[in-house]
C-alpha cells in the first residue's frame, strides 16, 4: 500500500519514518505491517526522544542482577532473593476514564513483575491532580483512588506508599504512575527472550477484542478536541483473570518448561512477540486466527494491535507443553498454542496461513528510529527564577501559614486514599501509608525492603537539574528513615511535548540531575518509564520525574516511623535550614507563586545523612525519623506529633540569610534540603550526636516531646504554638472534606 | 414520577463481570445462557411535571453521574405511575 | 492439629491465614483448591478473605458451589470448627451456613483500617481462649462488610448468643462511631445454631504478630487449636 | 433470545450506593431527584425454543445466582427480537 498522509498521519508516522520502513522491507508495507510500525515506533514503545538521555544513567552496581531493558530491573538483597522493581505511568488513559485507566495501569506493572518470575508482593502510587476545587478533577480524583484500590486490592497485592500533588497544570493531565515490587529467588529470573527453533509460542489469558487499539499511540500524542474520537482506546481491567495469571504463572514458573515469558501490555501482541524475538536473536512465527477472541470479524491488524488486557505470551520448551497447558487448565486459563520460535530473526504473521506481515524484528526494536531532539533553555525560567520576597508584602502570622498549610492538600493527610487501598494483605507490611516510606518484610528473612517514590515537579520546573536530583534525594532519604540503605532505583519521567525544544530541554536537564545524584548516592537506575506528551491543549504538565527508590533494612525489628515514639524523647535536628522559600509549598499556597530556586542539595552531605540514618535506626538509636520537606521544619514537627497524641517543643536557630519581615516564615517553612526530624532516648541523645559528628551531619539537639501543643521557638522566641488537637484535625479532614458531599459511585 | 435507567458498557467494551457470571452458569448447567452482559440499573423518583421533564432530567443525571459515555451507554424508561407502587 | 485453608479462585488472604496457622502458630496447615472433594483430614477450616471469582456479582454468591463446598457444608453438619474471614464470611453467609448477607458499606467505599471488635461469646471454637468482653484490635479490609438480616433474624441472633464479634469503640462502647462500614447491630462476627461455624469481618490472621501492629488476633486462632485438642469439637473428623 | 433480569435490593433494605447517587444528585442541583435506588441488571442471550422456557432459565438463574434472595428482588422481561439487533 502507498500510504497517504492522512494514513500516516493516523498513524503517528512521519514521511521520514515511512521512508525508512520502505527502505528496511524493500517494498510498500502491508496494513497489518504499517500498524505494527506505527505502534512499535511509537514514542510509547520505542522512547525514541529520551534514549539518547537514558543511557546517561548510572544502570550498573554490585547488587544489580537486572538493570533496564527487561520488564523489570532486579537488585540482590541478599539470602539467595531478588527485589524485582519498575514504575510505570497510565496517565493519559486515566484521564479518558479514570477507574478504569488506573486499574489497567495497576494491572499492567503486576504484569511486569510476575513475567520476571517474582511473587509482588508491594505496589505504591505516584498520582498528581489539579486542584481538587474543580469538580471535574475530583471525579478524575477518586475514580483514579478507587481504580488503583478496585485492581489492587482484588489481586491481594498491598499499596503500602505513595504520594499526591496538586497543580493547575495537571487538570486536563493527571498523571497515574504505579510501582510494583516483587521477590524472586535471584538464579530464577525470568526473561522474557524467545529462543530454540521449534518451540512453541503460547498465548494465555483474556482473550482479544478491539480495545486500546491504538492506546500506545494515543500515549504519544498530545490530547486535544479530536482525540475524543480515539476514545474507545479504553480498556476494561479485569483483576480476577489476572490474579489467576498471576498465581498460574508463578507455578509454571516453577517448573523449568519456560524458555521466556512476556505480557502483553502497550502495543499487545505485536510488542511481546517483536520484542521476544529481538531479545533472544530468533525470529518468531505466529498465525493470528488462532489467538482466542472475544469479538467477530476481528482483522490481523486489529489482532496485533489489540491492547485487551491481562494476556500473556510464553515460549515453552520443546515437549513439555502439555505440563504447561495442565497448570493453566488447573486455573481455568487455557494456553493456546499461537506459533513458533524460528531462527530467521523475522516476525511472521499470518492469518489463517496467508502471510500479513513479515518483518525482520530488529528493524521494530533495536533499529527503530532514536531522536536527537533539539533542545533550548525554556523563556519562562530566567523570570520564574527570579524571587524578591519584599515584593510580596508582609507575610501572614505563623500560625494562620500553618494552618494553611496543614490544610493544603499536598500537605494533608492522605488517609482518605489509603485508607481505600488494602495495604496490609500477605502480612507483611511493617511500616503502613501515612507513616513514612512503606516498609514489609521478606519472609523467610530477617530482612524488609523500604520503599518510597517521590518527586517535587515545582523544583524541577524551576531547576529541572537541580529538582531531579532533589527528587532523588527526597526518595532515598525516605526510605533511609524507615531504616533502609538505599539499593536501587527506577523512575518515571512524565513531562510534555519532546518536539518542543524547550520541553526536550527539561527532560535533558532532568536526566543528568538523576544521573548525578544517583551516582553521587551509590544508587543505580534498574529500570523505568517514559512518559511525554502530557499536556492539553498545548500546556504541559509541571516537567515530574517521579523516583521510586528501595531500600534495604537488613533487621525487620529495627525500623523507624514518621511518629514520636514516646513522651519525654529528646529531639534532633539533623541537617541545617538555610530558610529556602523557593519553589515552596509556602509559597505556592499563600502567594500563589511558582518562584524562585529551587534548595540547594550538597550530595555528599545528603550521602552522610542517609548513612547516619541507617547506622542510627539499626544501633536502635532512632525511634522516629521524618524527612522535612513541604512545609518545611513547621509542618514536619507536626507530622511527628500527629497519631501519636504527643506534642512537642523545639527551638531552632534564627537564620541569619533570612532576616527581615520573612524571617520567621522562612525559618519555619523553608524547604532546604537534607533535613530530618529524629527522636532518641533522653539518655542517648549525646551518643547521636556524637555520631553525627563523627559522621560530618550537623546534629541539633532541638527539644523534647511532650504536651499537647507544637511550639516552635526561633532563638527561644515563640513563633509557633499551636493546639496538636485542633491541627490534627485540619490535616486530617482536610482531604475528605472535598468528598463529604458527593460519595464516589460504584 | 420514577425514571429508570439502564446503565450498560458498550457492545465492544469487555465486561469481565457478564463474563464470569455467564462461566458460572455454564458450570450449574445452564448451557443454553450463551452470553451475559451486566450492566448498572437506577430508579430514580423525580419530582417533574411532565414526562418529558422527568427524561430531561434522567438523562442529565446519566450523562454527569451514572454513566461514563466513554465506555457505558444508557437508556432511560419513564414510568409516570411506577412511583406510586411502592 | 491441622488447619484447611480454603483456596478459592481470587481467594488472596489464603496464604495469611496459612502463615499465621503455620509459621505462628505452629501447627499443621494445608492449602485445599476449590475443585477438590475431600478436605484431607482437617480439623479446622479456614475459608480466607480475598475477591472470590472476582467478587464479581455479589460477594461469595459463585463461590458457594466450588465442589470443596460441599465437603465445608458436611464437615459443619458433622460439628466441626469452620472460620470465614471476611471474604469466607460472605461465602458462609451466600451458602446459607450462617444467616443474613452483606450490603455495601455505608461509606460506598473500600475500608482498610484497624477497628475495635468486642469478643460477645466465647462459647464457640474460635473463641473459647478470649476473656469473656475481651476487645480486641483487628484490621478491616473490605468494601462489602455492611451486615444485614431482616429484624426477626437478627432478633433470634441475639436471643440465640450467636453474635459473637461487635465493633466497639476501644473501651468497648458500642457507638455508631465505631461501626465502620454500617453493619445491623454493630455486627462483626457471628456463628451457626450449633456455634461451630464462624464468620467475621475483620482479619484476625493478620494481626498475629506484634511486628504487624497488633497481636490481639492470635488468640482467635488459638482458640481453635485449644477447641481441637481439648476434643471439644472431635467429632468432626 | 434476551432476557433482561432486573435485581434490586427489597425495599426494606437501606441502600447505601443508592443514597450515595441521591446526595451526589442533590449536590449537582438535581433537588427534584426525591430518591434513587441502584440495582443491577443482566442481559442474558438464551437459546430457546419458547418464551416460556427462556423465562424458566432466567428465573432459575435469577433463583440461583443472580440474585440473593435476602436482601434482593428481581423482575425479567423477555425480548424475542432483541437478540438479533445487535
Ligand atoms: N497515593 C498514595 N498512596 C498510598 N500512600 C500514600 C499516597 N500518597 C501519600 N501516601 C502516604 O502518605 C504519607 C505522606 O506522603 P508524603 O507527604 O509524600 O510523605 P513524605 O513526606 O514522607 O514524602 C506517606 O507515608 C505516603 O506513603
Ligand atoms: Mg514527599
Amino acid at each position: 500500500m502507498t500510504a497517504s498522509d492522512q494514513i500516516l498521519q493516523q498513524h503517528g508516522l512521519t514521511r521520514d519514518e515511512y521512508q525508512r520502513i520502505l527502505e528496511m522491507l524493500g517494498r510498500e508495507p502491508t496494513v497489518t505491517e504499517l500498524g505494527i510500525f506505527s505502534v512499535m515506533w511509537s514514542e510509547h514503545c520505542s522512547y525514541k526522544s529520551s534514549r539518547v538521555h537514558l543511557r546517561k544513567l548510572p544502570t550498573t552496581g554490585p547488587r544489580v542482577l537486572q538493570g533496564p531493558g527487561e520488564n523489570a530491573g532486579a537488585v540482590d538483597i541478599g539470602d539467595g532473593l531478588a527485589a524485582v522493581f519498575k514504575i510505570e505511568s497510565h496517565n493519559h488513559p486515566s484521564f479518558i476514564e479514570p477507574y478504569q485507566g488506573a486499574a489497567t495501569g495497576v494491572g499492567g506493572i503486576i504484569r511486569d513483575i510476575f513475567t520476571m518470575g517474582a511473587r509482588p508482593i508491594a505496589l505504591l502510587n505516584s498520582l498528581r491532580f489539579g486542584p481538587l476545587e474543580d469538580p471535574l478533577v475530583r471525579r478524575t480524583f477518586s475514580g483514579v483512588v478507587r481504580g488503583i484500590a478496585g485492581y489492587g486490592n482484588s489481586i491481594g497485592i498491598p499499596t503500602v506508599g505513595g504520594e499526591i500533588a496538586f497543580d493547575e497544570s495537571y487538570t486536563g493531565n493527571p498523571l497515574v504512575n504505579v510501582f510494583c515490587l516483587g521477590i524472586a529467588k535471584a538464579d530464577e529470573i525470568i526473561k522474557a527472550a524467545a529462543s530454540g527453533a521449534g518451540n512453541a509460542v503460547y498465548y494465555v489469558g483474556a482473550k482479544t477484542g478491539r480495545d486500546g487499539i491504538h492506546g500506545a499511540t494515543m500515549a504519544s500524542a498530545e490530547f486535544d478536541e479530536a482525540s475524543a474520537e480515539k476514545r474507545p482506546a479504553v480498556q476494561v481491567g479485569d483483576p480476577f483473570m489476572e490474579k489467576l495469571l498471576l498465581e498460574a504463572c508463578l507455578e509454571v514458573m516453577k517448573t523449568d518448561t519456560l524458555v521466556g515469558i512476556q505480557d502483553m501490555g502497550a502495543a499487545g501482541l505485536t510488542c511481546s512477540t517483536a520484542e521476544m524475538g529481538s531479545r533472544g536473536g530468533a525470529g518468531i512465527a505466529i498465525d493470528v486466527s488462532l489467538v482466542p477472541q472475544r469479538e467477530t470479524g476481528m482483522t490481523p491488524y486489529e489482532i496485533m494491535l489489540s491492547e485487551s488486557q491481562e494476556r500473556m505470551l510464553l515460549v515453552v520448551k520443546q515437549g513439555r507443553e502439555a505440563e504447561v497447558e495442565r497448570i493453566f487448565e488447573k486455573w481455568d486459563l487455557h494456553a493456546v498454542r499461537i506459533g513458533e520460535v524460528t531462527t530467521d530473526g523475522r516476525l511472521l504473521v499470518k492469518h489463517h496461513g496467508d502471510v500479513v506481515a513479515d518483518i525482520p524484528a530488529r528493524c521494530l526494536t533495536d533499529e527503530a528510529p532514536v531522536y536527537q531532539r533539539p533542545m533550548a533553555e525554556p523563556a519562562y525560567l530566567a523570570e520564574a527564577r527570579r524571587l524578591d520576597l519584599s515584593s510580596l508584602g508582609p507575610p501572614p502570622p505563623p500560625a494562620d501559614v500553618f494552618r494553611r498549610l496543614l490544610a493544603s492538600p499536598g500537605i494533608a493527610s492522605k488517609r482518605w486514599v489509603y485508607r481505600q487501598y488494602d495495604h496490609m494483605v500477605r502480612t507483611n507490611t511493617l511500616v503502613v501509608p501515612g507513616m513514612g516510606a512503606g516498609v514489609v518484610r521478606v519472609k523467610e528473612t530477617n530482612r524488609a525492603l523500604a520503599l518510597s517514590t517521590d518527586g517535587n515537579a515545582r523544583f524541577v520546573y524551576l531547576d529541572p537539574f537541580q529538582g531531579a536530583q532533589l527528587a532523588v534525594a527526597e526518595a532515598a532519604r525516605n526510605v533511609a528513615c524507615a531504616g533502609g540503605e538505599p539499593i536501587g532505583a527506577t523512575n518515571c519521567l512524565n513531562f510534555g511535548n519532546p518536539e518542543r525544544p524547550e520541553i526536550m530541554w527539561q527532560f535533558g536537564q532532568a536526566v543528568e540531575g538523576i544521573s548525578a545524584a544517583c551516582r553521587a548516592l551509590g544508587i543505580p537506575i534498574t529500570g523505568g518509564n517514559v512518559s511525554l506528551y502530557n499536556e492539553t491543549d498545548g500546556r504541559g504538565v509541571l516537567p515530574t520525574p517521579v523516583l521510586g527508590v528501595v531500600g534495604l533494612v537488613e533487621d525487620a525489628s529495627k525500623i523507624a516511623r514518621r511518629a514520636f515514639a514516646h513522651d519525654g524523647d529528646t529531639i534532633v535536628l539533623l541537617g541545617v535550614g538555610r530558610g529556602e522559600l523557593g519553589g515552596s509549598e509556602y509559597l505556592k499556597v499563600i502567594h500563589g507563586l511558582v518562584r524562585g530556586v529551587p534548595p540547594v542539595l550538597d550530595l555528599p552531605a545528603e550521602a552522610a545523612l542517609q548513612r547516619l540514618l541507617v547506622a542510627g535506626i539499626a544501633a536502635g538509636l532512632i525511634r522516629s525519623a521524618h524527612d522535612c520537606a513541604e512545609g518545611g521544619v513547621a509542618v514536619t514537627l507536626a507530622e511527628c506529633c500527629f497519631d501519636t497524641g504527643l506534642g512537642a517543643t523545639i527551638d531552632v536557630p534564627t537564620i541569619e540569610a533570612a532576616a527581615g519581615a520573612m524571617a520567621a516564615v522562612s525559618t519555619l517553612f523553608g524547604e532546604s534540603a537534607s533535613r530530618v526530624i529524629v527522636s532518641v532516648e533522653p539518655s542517648r541523645a549525646a551518643e547521636l550526636v556524637r555520631l553525627a559528628a563523627g559522621a560530618g551531619v550537623p546534629a541539633a539537639i532541638v527539644g523534647r516531646v511532650g504536651g499537647d501543643r507544637i511550639r516552635v521557638t526561633i532563638g527561644r522566641e515563640t513563633a509557633l504554638d499551636e493546639s496538636l488537637a485542633d491541627a490534627e484535625r485540619i490535616w486530617s479532614e482536610a482531604i475528605g472534606a472535598y468528598f463529604d458531599r458527593e460519595r464516589a459511585i460504584a | 414520577m420514577r425514571a429508570r435507567v439502564f446503565v450498560m458498557l458498550k457492545p465492544s467494551v469487555f465486561d469481565p463481570q457478564g463474563t464470569t457470571v455467564a462461566d458460572a452458569l455454564h458450570t450449574l448447567g445452564y448451557a443454553s445462557v450463551t452470553a451475559v452482559r451486566q450492566g448498572k440499573y437506577f430508579e430514580l423518583d423525580i419530582d417533574a411535571k411532565t414526562e418529558d421533564e422527568a427524561r430531561r432530567i434522567a438523562s442529565e443525571a446519566a450523562d454527569k453521574l451514572l454513566a461514563n459515555p466513554v465506555i457505558e451507554s444508557y437508556r432511560i424508561d419513564i414510568e409516570k405511575t411506577e412511583a406510586a407502587k411502592r | 492439629m491441622k488447619f484447611a485453608v480454603v483456596v478459592f479462585p481470587g481467594s488472596n488472604c489464603d496464604h495469611d491465614a496459612y502463615h499465621a496457622a503455620r509459621h505462628v502458630l505452629g501447627q499443621d496447615a494445608a492449602f485445599v483448591w476449590h475443585k477438590e472433594t475431600s478436605l484431607g483430614g482437617a480439623d479446622v477450616v479456614v475459608l480466607p478473605g480475598g475477591f472470590a471469582h472476582g467478587d464479581y456479582l455479589r460477594t461469595g454468591a459463585i463461590a458457594r458451589f466450588s465442589p470443596i463446598m460441599r465437603e465445608v457444608q458436611q464437615f459443619a453438619d458433622r460439628g466441626g470448627p469452620v472460620l470465614g474471614i471476611c471474604n469466607g464470611f460472605q461465602v458462609l453467609l451466600e451458602a446459607g451456613l450462617l444467616p443474613g448477607a452483606m450490603l455495601r458499606n455505608r461509606s460506598v467505599k473500600f475500608q482498610c483500617e484497624h477497628v475495635f471488635v468486642k469478643v460477645e461469646q466465647i462459647d464457640t471454637p474460635f473463641t473459647n481462649a478470649c476473656r469473656p468482653g475481651q476487645i480486641l484490635r483487628i484490621p478491616i479490609a473490605h468494601g462489602e462488610g455492611n451486615y444485614y438480616a431482616e429484624p426477626g433474624v437478627i432478633e433470634r441472633l441475639e436471643k440465640n448468643r450467636q453474635v459473637i464479634f461487635r465493633y466497639t469503640t476501644a473501651d468497648g462502647a458500642m457507638m455508631p462511631e465505631a461501626n465502620p462500614n454500617g453493619s445491623a447491630a454493630n455486627i462483626a462476627g457471628i456463628c451457626n445454631d450449633a456455634r461451630n461455624v464462624v464468620g467475621l469481618m475483620p482479619h484476625p490472621e493478620r494481626a498475629c504478630e506484634l511486628a504487624l501492629g497488633s497481636a490481639d488476633g492470635y488468640v482467635v486462632l488459638e482458640s481453635a487449636v485449644k477447641a481441637v485438642t481439648h476434643g471439644m469439637f472431635a467429632a468432626a473428623r
